[in-house]
């Protein structure tokens, strides 16, 4: 890893990801960057634990493909999260379901994320828990130190928090731009542009 | 299980005519097809608006709850119980940031203890109304877009009130619902009456423990005869609870509170919301001290059962319970003895220690006042209501409180009879043997006594007194009587013994009298309030015979009109003499 | 698809000092890139997995893992207690080190500090937790996710500790199937995870 | 703590009495109508109208700009107290199927198929066959098709903390439908049971008030509605002593016996009676505790329920945590909103549950310019008392017009702790946005380079570079960057010199620091005026119809600025 320090701590692919070479990336077969992806130091994607039974595309695993953890566009993985597929006893053997984020989600630092599917312009916080098998639909923010508990669903618009985590209150009409990592991404890389004021 | 399912076959019918199953039911819905109140409402609501009818929207409050739901269904949709968490800004969630349960004392500071828990002080001066106001707007608004799902169009309001509520308050709740909900009308009711009709009787005598007072309302045929306070209830019971945990929490024995009152310092051993929870939760209160001969009394059967299967009594039982503390530092679990558990409501409730004399009139304990309630009611009134108490109130929840009360009532009743005038003069009268017959009577069967000064002020109740003056008399046959035994309906009152009866709570009884179409006891009219809502808020009787008379010319209006203009004169005379 | 996977994840730098004397059953599944430190040994019983970067430190004492325990990434078993200065934990007079009861979950992240910690047969710790020195948890206790444990408290079995500390009985009585459940989940992890046991002996 | 965020608040002026505007003079909402001053009137009194962030009632009126919309016609702030809303869609949070609004009268306020949520932490529920394994990652979130696990019967459980309802003794039969199966374990055969049944259908519970509530409500609901059908039953209630003549007649009836026999019609008529049996809903109360006494000398406090638990319980009166039910999720809305005035939609999202467009979305910061706050050097984490402290205030313009901005503030800040504040350039405009909401990347680029430069040349010159009174610290193609200077004011609790306190200030009280007493908060008036576009509505009553006219508009109002902790020694 040393060879290449030189070269600044992102590694940016032609797809526009930003992967900081301090990144854990395990069996990268099996992750699906939707590019324009910021991965930085620390942060765990656990792409080893790969679906071994064979499920019917229902459980909405793309056919073929044996994806573990699939990642939209303009995603930010903060230092030291952790994104691991959810596991589970079906049809009598333990298997592993892929797991499914969509674009603009921001994870925060040290949060581990174990859902099902995760929409776009979501925003999850610093030291969270998403639980496994957890759906969180779109536009969601998820305030620091929550902890979702597995198969919870949240709806649209949601602003969750508590341990347990609960629907603690709602999106405003003004705030989705918030949600907009465009300009976050372009803050971070090898030669970062300041946010606006 | 299995019965259940048998015997729901019916109950499935119902469901599946309503698609997804048996909420018909759950929510306690008018529709439910075996009440006849469908075709009643029909009649009497105005055609146009029966759907608006039946969403009248019926508000129960309290300085520290608040519910709220539909008429006609048998529990609110929400509960609101006054916090400051809800008085922050909008989207200020540090509520649920780490760390937050710790700096409570950073919160607490500089405000009375659980002043943010109430939505007003009783005492009304210089409390800021418009901060009234925002709360309870607030806490409206959450409940109708979060709990009842209702939106902004206009809709008819029922208030159920404490006669206690001072008139400035009282404006302000209906400034609040006419400017911020644009309702057409809101009626008042008053909450014992309301928790009497949901006790199914028309009579009682409500002890409603609330948080700052414990009132006793002597109710007669729904109206108010009479009402009675004191400061002993929630709020200083959750003081005292304060004071009970500082002391374990310093390790002292809970010592008499008149020492331990002394070293009420520190503010900031506890926080507010804990005590709470352990006088909810914990406490519990003892037996009376000296059992009442059980034979006298209805509601009591089942009183002395549990004596032998217990080891020891609870009263002397020493084993620790724990109670862990979080907001106390470094946080500790207290290991109290169970018996000391029952101190806190002794203290409050009771306070045997002290001679009744040394009360003030406004903090007697319970149950002396409730004796002295009864005691105070003309003849026949407390006959009917003696044999219908009722229990409402938060602080009625505390396990045991209600039976300790009675039996202390029923103690002094028996220890008393009924007669108002007690000490020396009263033994000699009655150890006088030329009296002895009378004096045997007063002592003996304590609720038929004879008091004439009593009858003197029982108002309209004055013409049955008749009859059961002449009870000293031999009985003459009385055709009315017979008369209305004959009647299919006819079912003799229980009277004259102690009886304590189960309401369904005063927001049950407003559902239902609003679902029944019963008038209310005063009915606001929104465009009369805009007008001359602050005086009417001074001076109430003109508004509201003034909506009496507007309410008599819309539909169904004629009986409205007749009866609240026939009950102003009293209904107001709650609000009024506040 | 992009560089991203062409690229190895790099291997975290191996603590300095000797390799932690090892004992490990013939039949566990341990990751490459998990870590193991320290000067006592460590001992893992048979069936159990070590995910990548489980970090296992026997500095304070030894560790000892029972049967069919799944021991996450980035748990930390035998960390120096927070209370201890940072610059040298051996001096902490509590020494010993951690024992996990068979069939245990220690979940991402948690942390196990060293003392004489035990964490009893059948527990699952969840993401984040941490269990200070010298605590002892009973059998078939759950903590949910970032719950705490203070040093040297007794947790009684059953117990579970949710929502900031509150507590209460797991009165299910399911242990049997939740092993059963276990085991299974162990069979996939044997095939997912590359083990590499020679690394560490 | 020691990080501080800062904010901006603002006031929706449906709440204060100084909002101006000059497009339309019925702009303001229907709640307590202030009366509309004109911009003058209002200039003069923005400095001596002391608008205090820190009074308990501003709590209720100050939002961020996020949560407020703006009407187009009445060209005003709407927050959400002055907006009506409008039920558009229900759904349940969980298995966010929608439900028809006209079921709600019937099904009630929340989720009737298998959606509940644990009684003891709130987490959910998840239905699961009791032989099978509640092991939580057994089951899929959507549960109520996990055909493939064996047959019940079947359970509650929760995936959190592990409490599931065979607890508290209830089981299901089928996976499906669990709303309706609970029901009938908790209220037996619901309205039409009689109060006995209500109470031993549910085995495991005491015949608790909470258990039989319902089955005693309908009961005695019935009796009444049959007393009164017996009664007169021209007139409600009449015999319930409400209206008089009935009761009069009794009173007749009674102590005149023997007309009432020519009366008989009558006197049967109005012959009521109180409830006294079950069937009636009729219930003395058991003054008997001492089994719950017991109870909880055996079972302590982890026996009892936690107020929330309470708190969170469709019904009242649990005690004991064998006395929790599930709790069925609530319903949730998706509303569109009015403005109260006009009647004119602000706000309209689409009616299906999974979409989350708006048809119409008029919110306030596409008009209202953004405030952002960036201490002038890095500060230290708190402020020190009485030190000043440079702050730069960015406002952001939305508009594509050129926009005014004038500022004014107290001198300074109300409340026990006054704090100097000086705006060093409260009046300055901005360039139009070249696209509202969102801007283009590379406008974001250029913005970016400026601000590159502007930091640049403020870090050659460093501190020699110094924030000059009436000039703009630095500006952007639609934003601009000013000075505000702030004095903090010492916390100690001895009273504040006298020069830093106003006159006519009562005697400050010297109790403790209450909470967040310690931020600096700067109240402003902002007072925005541009040309724009007439609104092109029916209502605005000035200019009407003609296209393409310019048209002076303006906008005030307060809002508060959230600057940092000040130091407490």
């Amino acid at each position: 890893m040393s060879r290449k320090q030189v070269k600044g701590e992102y590694i940016e692919t032609d797809t526009g990801n930003k992967v900081a070479r301090k990144a854990i990336l395990i069996g990268t077969q099996h992750i699906m960057l939707g590019g324009k992806t910021v991965i930085q130091a620390e942060a765990m994607i656990r792409g080893d634990l790969a679906r071994t039974a064979q499920v019917p595309s229902s459980s909405g695993a793309a056919p073929g493909s044996n994806t573990a953890v699939a990642i939209g566009r303009y995603c930010f993985l903060s230092k030291g999260c952790c994104l691991r597929p959810p596991g589970r006893i079906y049809k009598g053997s333990f298997t592993y379901l892929p797991l499914r984020l969509g674009d603009h989600v921001f994870i925060g630092e040290g949060t581990v994320v174990q859902a099902a599917t995760v929409g776009s312009h979501v925003h999850i916080g610093q030291k969270v828990v998403v639980g496994e098998f957890a759906i969180i639909k779109d536009y969601v923010r998820v305030l620091d130190g929550s902890v979702i508990p597995a198969n919870m669903v949240i709806p649209s618009f949601s602003i969750v928090a508590g341990q347990p985590a609960r629907i603690v209150g709602e999106v405003p009409e003004g705030g989705h731009e918030a949600f907009e990592l465009r300009e976050l991404y372009k803050s971070v890389g090898n030669n970062p542009q300041p946010l606006p004021v | 299980m299995a019965s259940s399912t048998g015997a729901s076959l019916p109950h499935r019918a119902l469901s599946s005519l309503r698609g997804t199953g048996g909420h018909a039911a759950s929510q306690g819905t008018p529709g439910s097809p075996h009440t006849p109140t469908r075709p009643l409402s029909s009649a009497l609501g105005s055609p146009s608006s029966s759907r608006a009818d039946d969403d009248v929207v019926i508000i129960e409050l309290g300085s520290r709850r608040m519910r709220i739901g539909f008429a006609g269904e048998s529990a609110p949709k929400r509960t609101v119980s006054f916090s400051p968490e809800q008085q922050r800004r909008a989207g200020d969630f540090r509520a649920w940031e780490a760390g937050f349960e710790q700096d409570w004392r950073k919160r607490a500071a500089g405000k009375p203890c659980g002043a943010d828990h109430e939505l007003w002080q009783l005492d009304v001066r210089g409390q800021d109304l418009g901060l009234v106001a925002d709360k309870l707007e607030r806490e409206l608004r959450d409940a109708f877009y979060k709990y009842l799902l209702i939106d902004s169009r206009p809709k008819k309001f029922t208030l159920v009130l404490p006669p206690t509520m001072p008139l400035p308050l009282l404006s302000t709740v209906l400034d609040t619902i006419f400017n911020q909900f644009q309702a057409p009308t809101v009626s008042l009711l008053s909450s014992p009456v309301m928790a009497t009709m949901a006790a199914g009787t028309r009579s009682a005598l409500i002890i409603d423990m609330g948080w700052h007072e414990t009132t006793v309302t002597a109710v007669y045929e729904y109206r108010e005869v009479q009402s009675w306070r004191t400061i002993r209830a929630g709020k200083l019971l959750v003081e005292e609870t304060y004071d009970f945990l500082s002391q374990g929490i310093q390790g002292r024995p809970a010592t008499a509170r008149t020492e331990r009152t002394e070293n009420r310092s520190e503010k900031d051993a506890v926080s507010f919301e804990e005590c709470e929870e352990v006088a909810s939760r914990m406490l519990w209160c003892k037996r009376a001290a000296k059992e009442p001969d059980p034979e006298t009394t209805e509601g009591l059967a089942t009183v002395h059962e549990h004596e032998e299967i217990e080891t020891t009594p609870p009263a002397e039982d020493q084993t620790p319970m724990a109670i862990p503390l979080k907001s106390c530092k470094p946080p500790k679990t207290l290991k109290i003895p169970f018996s000391e558990l029952a101190e806190p409501c002794e203290a409050i409730f009771f306070e045997t220690r002290l001679s009744p004399s040394c009360f003030d009139d406004h903090e007697l304990p319970v149950h002396l006042l409730v004796y002295r309630a009864l005691l105070q009611l003309p003849l026949d009134v407390r006959a009917i209501c003696m044999s219908r108490i009722i229990f409402t109130g938060g602080c009625s929840n505390i396990i045991g409180l209600r039976g300790r009360i009675f039996d202390e009532v029923l103690l002094l009743a028996q220890e008393r009879g009924w007669d108002p005038v007690r000490g020396k003069g009263v033994e000699q009268y009655k150890a006088n043997p030329k009296l002895k017959r009378n004096g045997g009577r007063q002592a003996g069967d304590g609720p038929m006594p004879v008091i004439v000064q009593q009858a003197s002020d029982g108002s309209e109740a004055e013409a049955n007194t008749a009859p059961v003056r002449a009870a000293h008399l031999p009985q003459e046959p009385d055709l009315v009587e017979k008369l209305i035994r004959k009647e299919s309906n006819y079912k003799p009152p229980a009277q004259g013994t102690l009886r304590a009866i189960d309401s369904l709570g005063a927001w049950c009884g407003a559902s239902m009298t609003t679902q029944l179409k019963v008038p209310a006891l005063a009915t606001v009219d929104r465009e009369l309030w805009l007008q001359h809502g602050v005086l009417g808020a001074s001076r109430p009787s003109e508004v509201d015979v003034k909506s009496a008379q507007r309410q008599s010319m819309g539909p169904s209006g004629l009986m409205r009109g007749q009866a609240s203009s026939q009950t102003n004169n009293w209904t107001l005379g709650v609000w009024g003499s506040v | 698809m992009s560089s991203s996977n062409k690229r190895q994840s790099v291997l975290p730098r191996m603590p300095a000092g000797p390799k932690a004397p090892v004992n490990f059953s013939s039949s566990i599944t341990i990751a490459d890139s998990a870590l193991l430190a320290g000067k006592h040994t460590i001992n893992i019983g048979s069936e159990s997995v070590v995910h990548p970067r489980a970090r296992l430190d026997s500095a304070l004492g030894r560790i000892t893992i029972g049967r069919r325990c799944v021991v996450h990434e980035r748990t930390s078993l035998g960390a120096a207690p927070a209370s201890a200065p940072a610059s040298d934990p051996t001096i902490l007079n509590t020494q010993g080190g951690v024992t996990i009861g068979d069939y245990a979950t220690l979940e991402v992240g948690a942390v196990v500090e060293a003392g004489g910690t035990v964490v009893g047969e059948g527990c699952v710790v969840g993401i984040g937790c941490r269990i200070g020195s010298g605590a002892k948890l009973g059998k078939h206790c759950t903590l949910t996710p970032l719950s705490e444990i203070q040093p040297g408290e007794e947790v009684p079995d059953f117990t579970v500790v949710y929502s900031n500390g509150t507590r209460r009985l797991d009165r299910r009585g399911i242990t049997e199937l939740k092993h059963k459940a276990q085991a299974r989940q162990i069979e996939v992890l044997k095939r997912l995870i590359p083990s590499n046991p020679t690394k560490f002996q | 703590m020691a990080s501080f965020t800062p904010y901006t608040y603002i006031q929706c002026p449906c709440h204060d009495t100084t909002t101006t505007t000059t497009t339309t003079s019925q702009s303001r909402p229907a709640e307590d109508a202030p009366s509309p001053t004109s911009p003058h009137s209002s200039d003069d009194d923005d400095d001596d109208h002391n608008f205090d962030p820190r009074a308990p009632r501003s709590n209720y009126s100050l939002y961020p700009l996020e949560y407020l919309l703006w009407c187009d016609v009445c060209h005003q702030i709407r927050c959400p107290r002055c907006v009506a809303e409008e039920l558009v869609t229900i759904y349940c949070p969980n298995c966010l199927f929608e439900v028809a609004s006209s079921s709600l009268k019937t099904e009630g306020n929340r989720c009737t198929r298998s959606c509940f949520q644990c009684p003891i932490c709130i987490g959910p529920l998840a239905v699961q066959s009791l032989e099978s394994a509640p092991e939580p990652s057994l089951l899929s979130a959507d549960n109520a098709n996990t055909a493939t696990t064996p047959a019940g019967p079947w359970i509650l459980s929760c995936s959190y903390c592990n409490w599931n309802s065979s607890e508290i003794g209830v089981k299901f039969d089928k996976p499906q439908g669990i709303f309706a199966q609970l029901q009938k374990l908790r209220h037996g055969e619901d309205s039409h049971s009689k109060h006995a049944v209500g109470g031993d259908t549910s085995p495991t519970k005491t015949d608790s008030v909470a258990a039989t509530m319902k089955a005693r409500f309908s009961a005695m609901r019935s009796f009444y509605s049959a007393q009164n059908a017996i009664a007169n039953p021209s007139s409600g209630l009449g015999d319930y002593g409400f209206s008089s003549p009935g009761a009069l007649s009794r009173i007749m009836s009674i102590y005149s016996g023997n007309n009432a026999g020519s009366h008989k019609q009558k006197s049967k008529g109005t012959m009521t009676r109180e409830a006294d049996s079950a069937s009636e809903g009729f219930r003395a109360l058991d003054l008997d505790d001492s089994s719950a006494v017991s109870q909880l000398r055996r079972d302590g406090w982890d026996s009892t329920v936690i107020g929330d638990q309470a708190k969170s319980q469709v019904e009242e009166g649990a005690r004991f945590a064998e006395e929790l039910w599930p709790i069925p999720y609530l319903l949730r809305t998706k509303r569109s909103k009015r403005c109260p005035v006009c009647r004119h939609i602000i706000s309209k999202p689409e009616s299906k549950v999974a979409n989350t467009r708006f048809r119409m979305r008029l919110v306030a910061n596409t008009t209202i310019p953004s405030i952002s706050i960036k201490p002038f050097n890095p500060p230290p984490a708190l402020l020190k008392p009485l030190q000043p402290v440079q702050y730069l205030l960015t406002f952001r313009n939305p508009l594509f017009d050129e926009v005014k901005v004038t500022l004014a503030t107290p001198a300074t800040t109300p409340g026990r702790f006054a704090s100097r504040v000086t705006v060093l350039c409260p009046q300055f405009q901005m360039d139009p946005s070249t696209e509202s909401g969102m801007y283009l990347v590379d406008d974001a680029l250029k913005d970016d380079n400026k601000d590159i430069q502007g930091r640049r040349r403020r870090g050659t010159e460093g501190g020699t570079h110094q924030a000059e009174a009436g000039k703009i610290w630095e500006r952007g193609h639609n934003w601009v960057t000013i000075v505000v200077e702030v004095v903090p004011a010492s916390l100690s609790l001895e009273a504040p010199p006298a020069l830093l306190r106003k006159e006519g200030e009562p005697e400050p009280d010297l109790s403790p620091l209450k909470e967040d007493e310690d931020v600096l908060e700067i109240p402003m008036f902002v007072r925005l005026e541009w040309e724009g576009d007439v609104s092109h509505d029916q209502m605005s009553t000035s200019t009407g119809k003609e296209k393409d006219a310019r048209e002076k508009k303006e906008l005030a109002y307060w809002c508060t600025i959230g600057i940092g902790r000040i130091s407490q020694e």
